[in-house]
């Protein structure tokens, strides 16, 4: 049963990439990683995969990669959700995982696992499962947009679902290419980075042409790695509030020695254990292909984004008038707990997938 | 309800609804907490008080049109349902009006009135201050009594409108040695008076509609001061109460904005999400039928009272959760910046201005249900 | 505007009621009134019926009833809803809603309005209004089975809605007549009675043929009364609760002094507030004939419904041990709102009745 | 979740699972507050106990099978699982025992525990008095020393099972000189002692679940007293923890629940309900995989210390939410009694036993998170 309980070697990989974080990704560091074109820190994104090797732990050995799996990337993804890093961790998880479903990519995963950033264009990536492409290939080009697409802008190998008449495909495209025009959005979230993107007949190579199952890996990849987010984000929205209210004092206490303040932050933290023990057992079960893995990944899902969600907004209440500065770190929490709550489907379509 | 409205409130709804349809700008105006979307705010101000309709509860001398408090809500559900724009003189015409009604000689009514129907002079608050947050009794800014006047020294935050306002208005401690909320004294000032300086907070959503002041010795004349010196606390509590009733929020705003969340479920109905989508409907009207009954109450005399509070934790709860449902309806669009987004960042700020509804649950405790207060500063295990 | 706040007629009534009420239906009287044959105090309600006309204030004066509307009435059951009176008020109200609507009933009216006991045996009333009979009419007989009917085994007026090869008719039915059997079911709220019926070719006097009208409007006084019992349930739930904090001690202080509890108390009494506010307006919209008036119905009976839960679980929770014993009210206040939440729809019905 | 047991804890769950599929009745049994149902259940304890699956945790030598406490917990889902009867003995084998182990003599423990492996003896606990509720430390009953032992006087109530059961266990003040929790001693008395008087209390369910208890000179020999006289509070902490934690509540109970919850459902499937039903799924689901974690660190070892306040919380508010779905589900039949009802009513006393939630939100507040206590006898409003 040691598997519901992260190990020792995942502890140590935790407090490595925390040690990091800390030196690399503090507040103010966030606020300039924010302001760079890529929407991120390069430099910390190069000593992540140079050091931790963040983007290769679950690419196999015989492609460059670390041939861990999904857990030890959920303990690096749980660390950049608490540090509220803007990274592209998320969209090189799901693009390799969704290689590797399909199978025989190995120079594509190396170039991910060496760090180049991967994004799959798919809106199946902000919604459930079952959204349809709204791209369509035909005569080896495709046509169509789609758009929020993660690091869309700045992916330098770029995955694009697309309907034909067979069904449905994964494609590969040249992010240079012509015809493909790639626009970054102004996001709710400035952590992290989306954009749109239109295809007017850009040349692409098939990856699979029967990708629904790869697709529905992905996706399911694609939760469990939101879920590591949602709680890092918790964790830190929970923390951040605990720490303010045994500091703040009104009426000549501190205000986390008022009862009302102090039930609800227990609740928070009922919840945010809740969700780690959800989510890294539904981690667990992918890992070990357990049948009822989906299901799991789904009810973690469903209640982390909600946890999620719950802490961030009571991180708002109880900060008062400075967590609506800009400043301060806690819209930053909010702002990354209702980006993810979209992620791969929300709660409620999450719950949706649970019954019959 | 329209159930049994007066032919004279009815006529007064048809002229507000037909002057509305007729001069709402079509476009929304840019935010008015920036440069050009003031100066444009101040424009629409003063459209509005060229017919009248600025301040429909003033007096006509100071030009209002004496309406009703069923008038003034009758106009308000107009206003919003018109889609008109925000008012940039909501800090001076609910807040500090009201008081200078109430507590200012008829020279400070003469002299502050007009301008502040008109939209020429904006008015910002000074409530705040960085160690006091909710605790208005613990205010450490200083007035200190000269030839005249005062001297004002200290630091105000989350002033509201004054990173673009000309005038402010707020307590100061006139007297060190009185205890907490003894020896509060209420000023007006301007913002460009020498000694001030407006240093402009930004936002969740980027924009300056707070700033912090700073106090340097700023010299208010004695004719500047609303009510007795030392009085501040129990002048200001009449402008509390105000802020937390009724004025601030009238219904219109919630449940306009309830239909237009019907009108993004009617897009792409999802079932799933139609419960919060009526429930959210179902609250505004609860919202709107208890504040016309509250209206109805007033207008046989009374007072808002503590029932404010019971108005604040509502509509203020209620906007979040709307702007909650409309990002869950919207799914993938709600990851870009639109109008909802900046919405549900706005109402964030709800529950927590103008008395944070923790505030609101002590008051509608101990002054509603009458509960006991915290123990404080009683001997061991005794309620204080 | 003046209707949206009760006048001093409505105050003064419900004074005259719950003066009585104080008197006649203490704790001790209601658990004295659950214990008899009828399920409810029968000199009570004659008293009611003299003293406060209670049965006939909607009543046409020229059926015999005094001619008020259902606003009257509403301030009534608000009465009995706080006292957790057990009263047949609420099946008498709805039956004569039936019949008024009907039309030309004058005889059955007149005995209503005398305080005869009359119910309506449909499934609408303690489901949505879209809830089919589960009879049928033939050959002047009716023929089926409705369980639970509200006061079915004590009914001296016993009408039916029944399906036949023209639509749904309303029926007549002699209480005693052979063929009806009417069996008392064991309720989970003791201060409301119920019966199930089976009707095997029960004699039946048709009242209407065309019935889908008169139910719609007898469905929607039905939900208006029972807002009143929620309403009056929820702030009889609030009362109780306030005093008992404000007495009973814990670590040496009122444990209504904790400010969790106080806080709690607060958002309670903003749900009855808003409640009532609700409820109120939509009797007075129906009275009006407001267009508006089924929606606003819908919304108050789904916010009353949740309310008056709401309150019921925090009574039992801030009562602690001693909530959960036969001998305190308590349970009282949460197995009443708990049945009330079942009658003429769940909150998430009346929902559901609010959107295309 | 199945994923690495090792062959032995997969031959052990088969076995258990065996056993129960042949023996469990397949009629409930009467309630065990009823006289029958007790005879019932006591009966169904010693079938338990002959096949050795009383108290698998406990070692051979008094009637366990020396199980793991991640065996325990798999013996606890199949049995849930299996829809076995209540345990009437859970009082003794949960609350006491682990007491009795870590505080009772040999001479205690050999007289004590095997009786209560097989169910011969049911055990009552006397936690609450009238005046205390949730603060157990200002608890009134007595216990004076006499030759030989101790006279016990006052009242307690709550007691669980003691309508019918055959001994108690409970704090009396021994010393009333000392603070609060100091001068506490731990006693265990037979319930048909002269002196001792049981008075059953009824029910929301109309059955005697609980009783209070008079105690009028009930003489306690000092071979009866668990712990050192005096350090009663100190033995009891260890109970309440143990109470709280894993053993009372194990997931299998609400996960089965949770699976009786999706087959109404599926009888009579309600969209708008069905994100409640996959909620309380959810959350049964959590709650196992959150309680499997905590097993796991046990195994390794380490205490569950505070956080069963975290499992006491989320267990007991999951069941009442779970039983509310349940009825709304089931619409007008949830007007009359049924199983369902019932266990919505028994699940109404979740959040209020065993320390009621608001307790634990401030052990979780306080030990956990590290949350100042609230202010106790301090000067005017400083924390205490």
């Amino acid at each position: 049963m040691t598997d519901l309980v992260p190990t020792r070697e995942h502890t140590e990989l935790a407090s490595a990439v925390r040690n990091l974080l800390d030196r690399r990704s503090d507040s103010r560091s966030v606020r300039r990683a924010i302001e760079q074109p890529t929407g991120f820190d390069t430099d910390l994104w190069s000593t992540l995969c140079d050091q931790i090797g963040a983007a290769a732990l679950a690419i196999p050995e015989e492609h460059g990669g670390a041939g861990f799996t999904l857990a030890e990337t959920y303990v690096v993804l749980e660390e950049l959700g608490r540090a509220l890093t803007p990274s592209p961790l998320l969209p090189s998880v799901v693009t390799s995982a969704a290689l590797v479903s399909a199978g025989g990519q190995g120079p594509l995963l190396e170039r991910i696992a060496g760090g180049a950033i991967a994004t799959l264009a798919w809106s199946g990536v902000t919604g459930p499962a079952d959204t349809a492409a709204e791209v369509t290939w035909s005569d080896g080009a495709l046509h169509g947009s789609v758009s929020p697409v993660l690091c869309g802008d700045v992916a330098e190998i770029l995955l694009v679902p697309a309907h034909h008449d067979g069904g449905i495909g994964l494609f590969s495209v040249d992010p240079t290419a012509a015809g493909l025009t790639r626009t970054r959005v102004a996001g709710l979230d400035p952590t992290i980075s989306f954009a749109g993107l239109t295809l007017d007949g850009v040349p692409a190579e098939v990856i699979e042409l029967d990708a629904a199952n790869v697709l529905a890996t992905t996706h399911l990849v694609g939760t469990l790695s939101t879920t590591a987010l949602q709680v890092g984000c918790a964790q830190r929205g929970l923390d951040m509030t605990v720490d303010y209210t045994k500091q703040r004092e009104q009426f000549g206490r501190p205000i986390g020695s008022f009862q009302a303040l102090k039930h609800r932050m227990a609740d928070l933290l009922v919840g945010v254990q809740m969700s780690r023990a959800g989510a890294w057992a539904a981690v667990q079960a992918h890992v070990h292909g357990a049948p009822n893995a989906d299901r799991l990944a789904a009810a973690a899902a469903s209640y982390c984004g909600e946890s999620a969600m719950a802490v961030a907004a009571e991180t708002i209440q109880l900060h008062g008038g400075i967590a609506i500065t800009w400043e301060h770190d806690a819209h930053l929490v909010l702002k990354r707990a209702q980006a993810l709550n979209q992620l791969f489907g929300l709660p409620h379509q999450q719950r949706a997938a649970l019954i019959f | 309800m329209n159930l049994d409205f007066t032919p004279d409130e009815l006529a007064f709804r048809d002229e507000a609804r037909a002057w509305l349809a007729a001069n709402v700008p079509a476009e929304c105006l840019p935010s008015m907490d920036t440069a050009d979307g003031f100066v444009a705010h101040q424009e629409w101000e003063r459209r509005l008080a060229d017919a009248r309709w600025s301040v429909v509860s003033w007096p006509d001398e100071v030009g209002g049109r004496g309406a009703s408090l069923v008038e003034w809500v009758i106009f308000e559900e107009e206003y919003y349902r018109a889609g008109a724009p925000g008012r940039v003189s909501q800090n001076g015409i609910f807040l500090l009006a009201p008081i200078i009604f109430d507590h200012g000689t008829a020279e400070q009514q003469e002299r502050w009135l007009p301008p502040m129907a008109t939209g020429e002079t904006i008015w910002a608050q000074a409530w705040s201050e960085p160690e006091a947050g909710s605790d208005l009794a613990s205010l450490r800014s200083t007035a200190t009594a000269v030839d005249g006047g005062w001297r004002l020294n200290g630091q105000k935050t989350w002033s509201s409108r004054a990173a673009y306002a000309h005038q402010g208005f707020g307590l100061f401690r006139s007297d060190p040695e009185a205890e907490r909320h003894r020896g509060l004294t209420y000023f007006c000032f301007p913002l460009d008076a020498p000694g001030v300086t407006v240093r402009p907070i930004a936002q969740l959503d980027g924009e300056a509609g707070f700033a912090e002041l700073f106090f340097d010795d700023v010299f208010v004349p004695d004719a500047d001061v609303l009510g007795e010196p030392g009085d501040g606390w129990r002048v200001a509590m009449s402008t509390a109460g105000n802020e937390r009733g009724l004025s601030l929020r009238s219904p219109g705003r919630f449940c306009a904005a309830a239909d237009r969340l019907l009108g993004v479920y009617a897009e792409a109905p999802d079932p799933a999400l139609s419960s919060a989508v009526v429930e959210a409907w179902v609250r505004a009207e609860a919202y709107r039928l208890y504040t016309w009954g509250t209206v109805t109450r007033l207008a046989d005399g009374g007072d808002v009272g503590a029932t404010g509070s019971i108005n604040k934790v509502w509509w203020s709860e209620l906007d979040v959760a709307l702007h909650e449902t409309a990002l869950d309806l919207l799914g993938d669009e709600a990851e870009v910046a639109s109008t909802w987004t900046d919405g549900y960042l706005f109402s964030l700020s709800g529950p927590i201005y103008a008395g944070t509804n923790e505030i609101q649950r002590n008051i509608i405790a101990e002054r509603i249900l009458g509960l006991p207060k915290e123990p404080r500063g009683a001997a061991r295990g005794e309620p204080g």
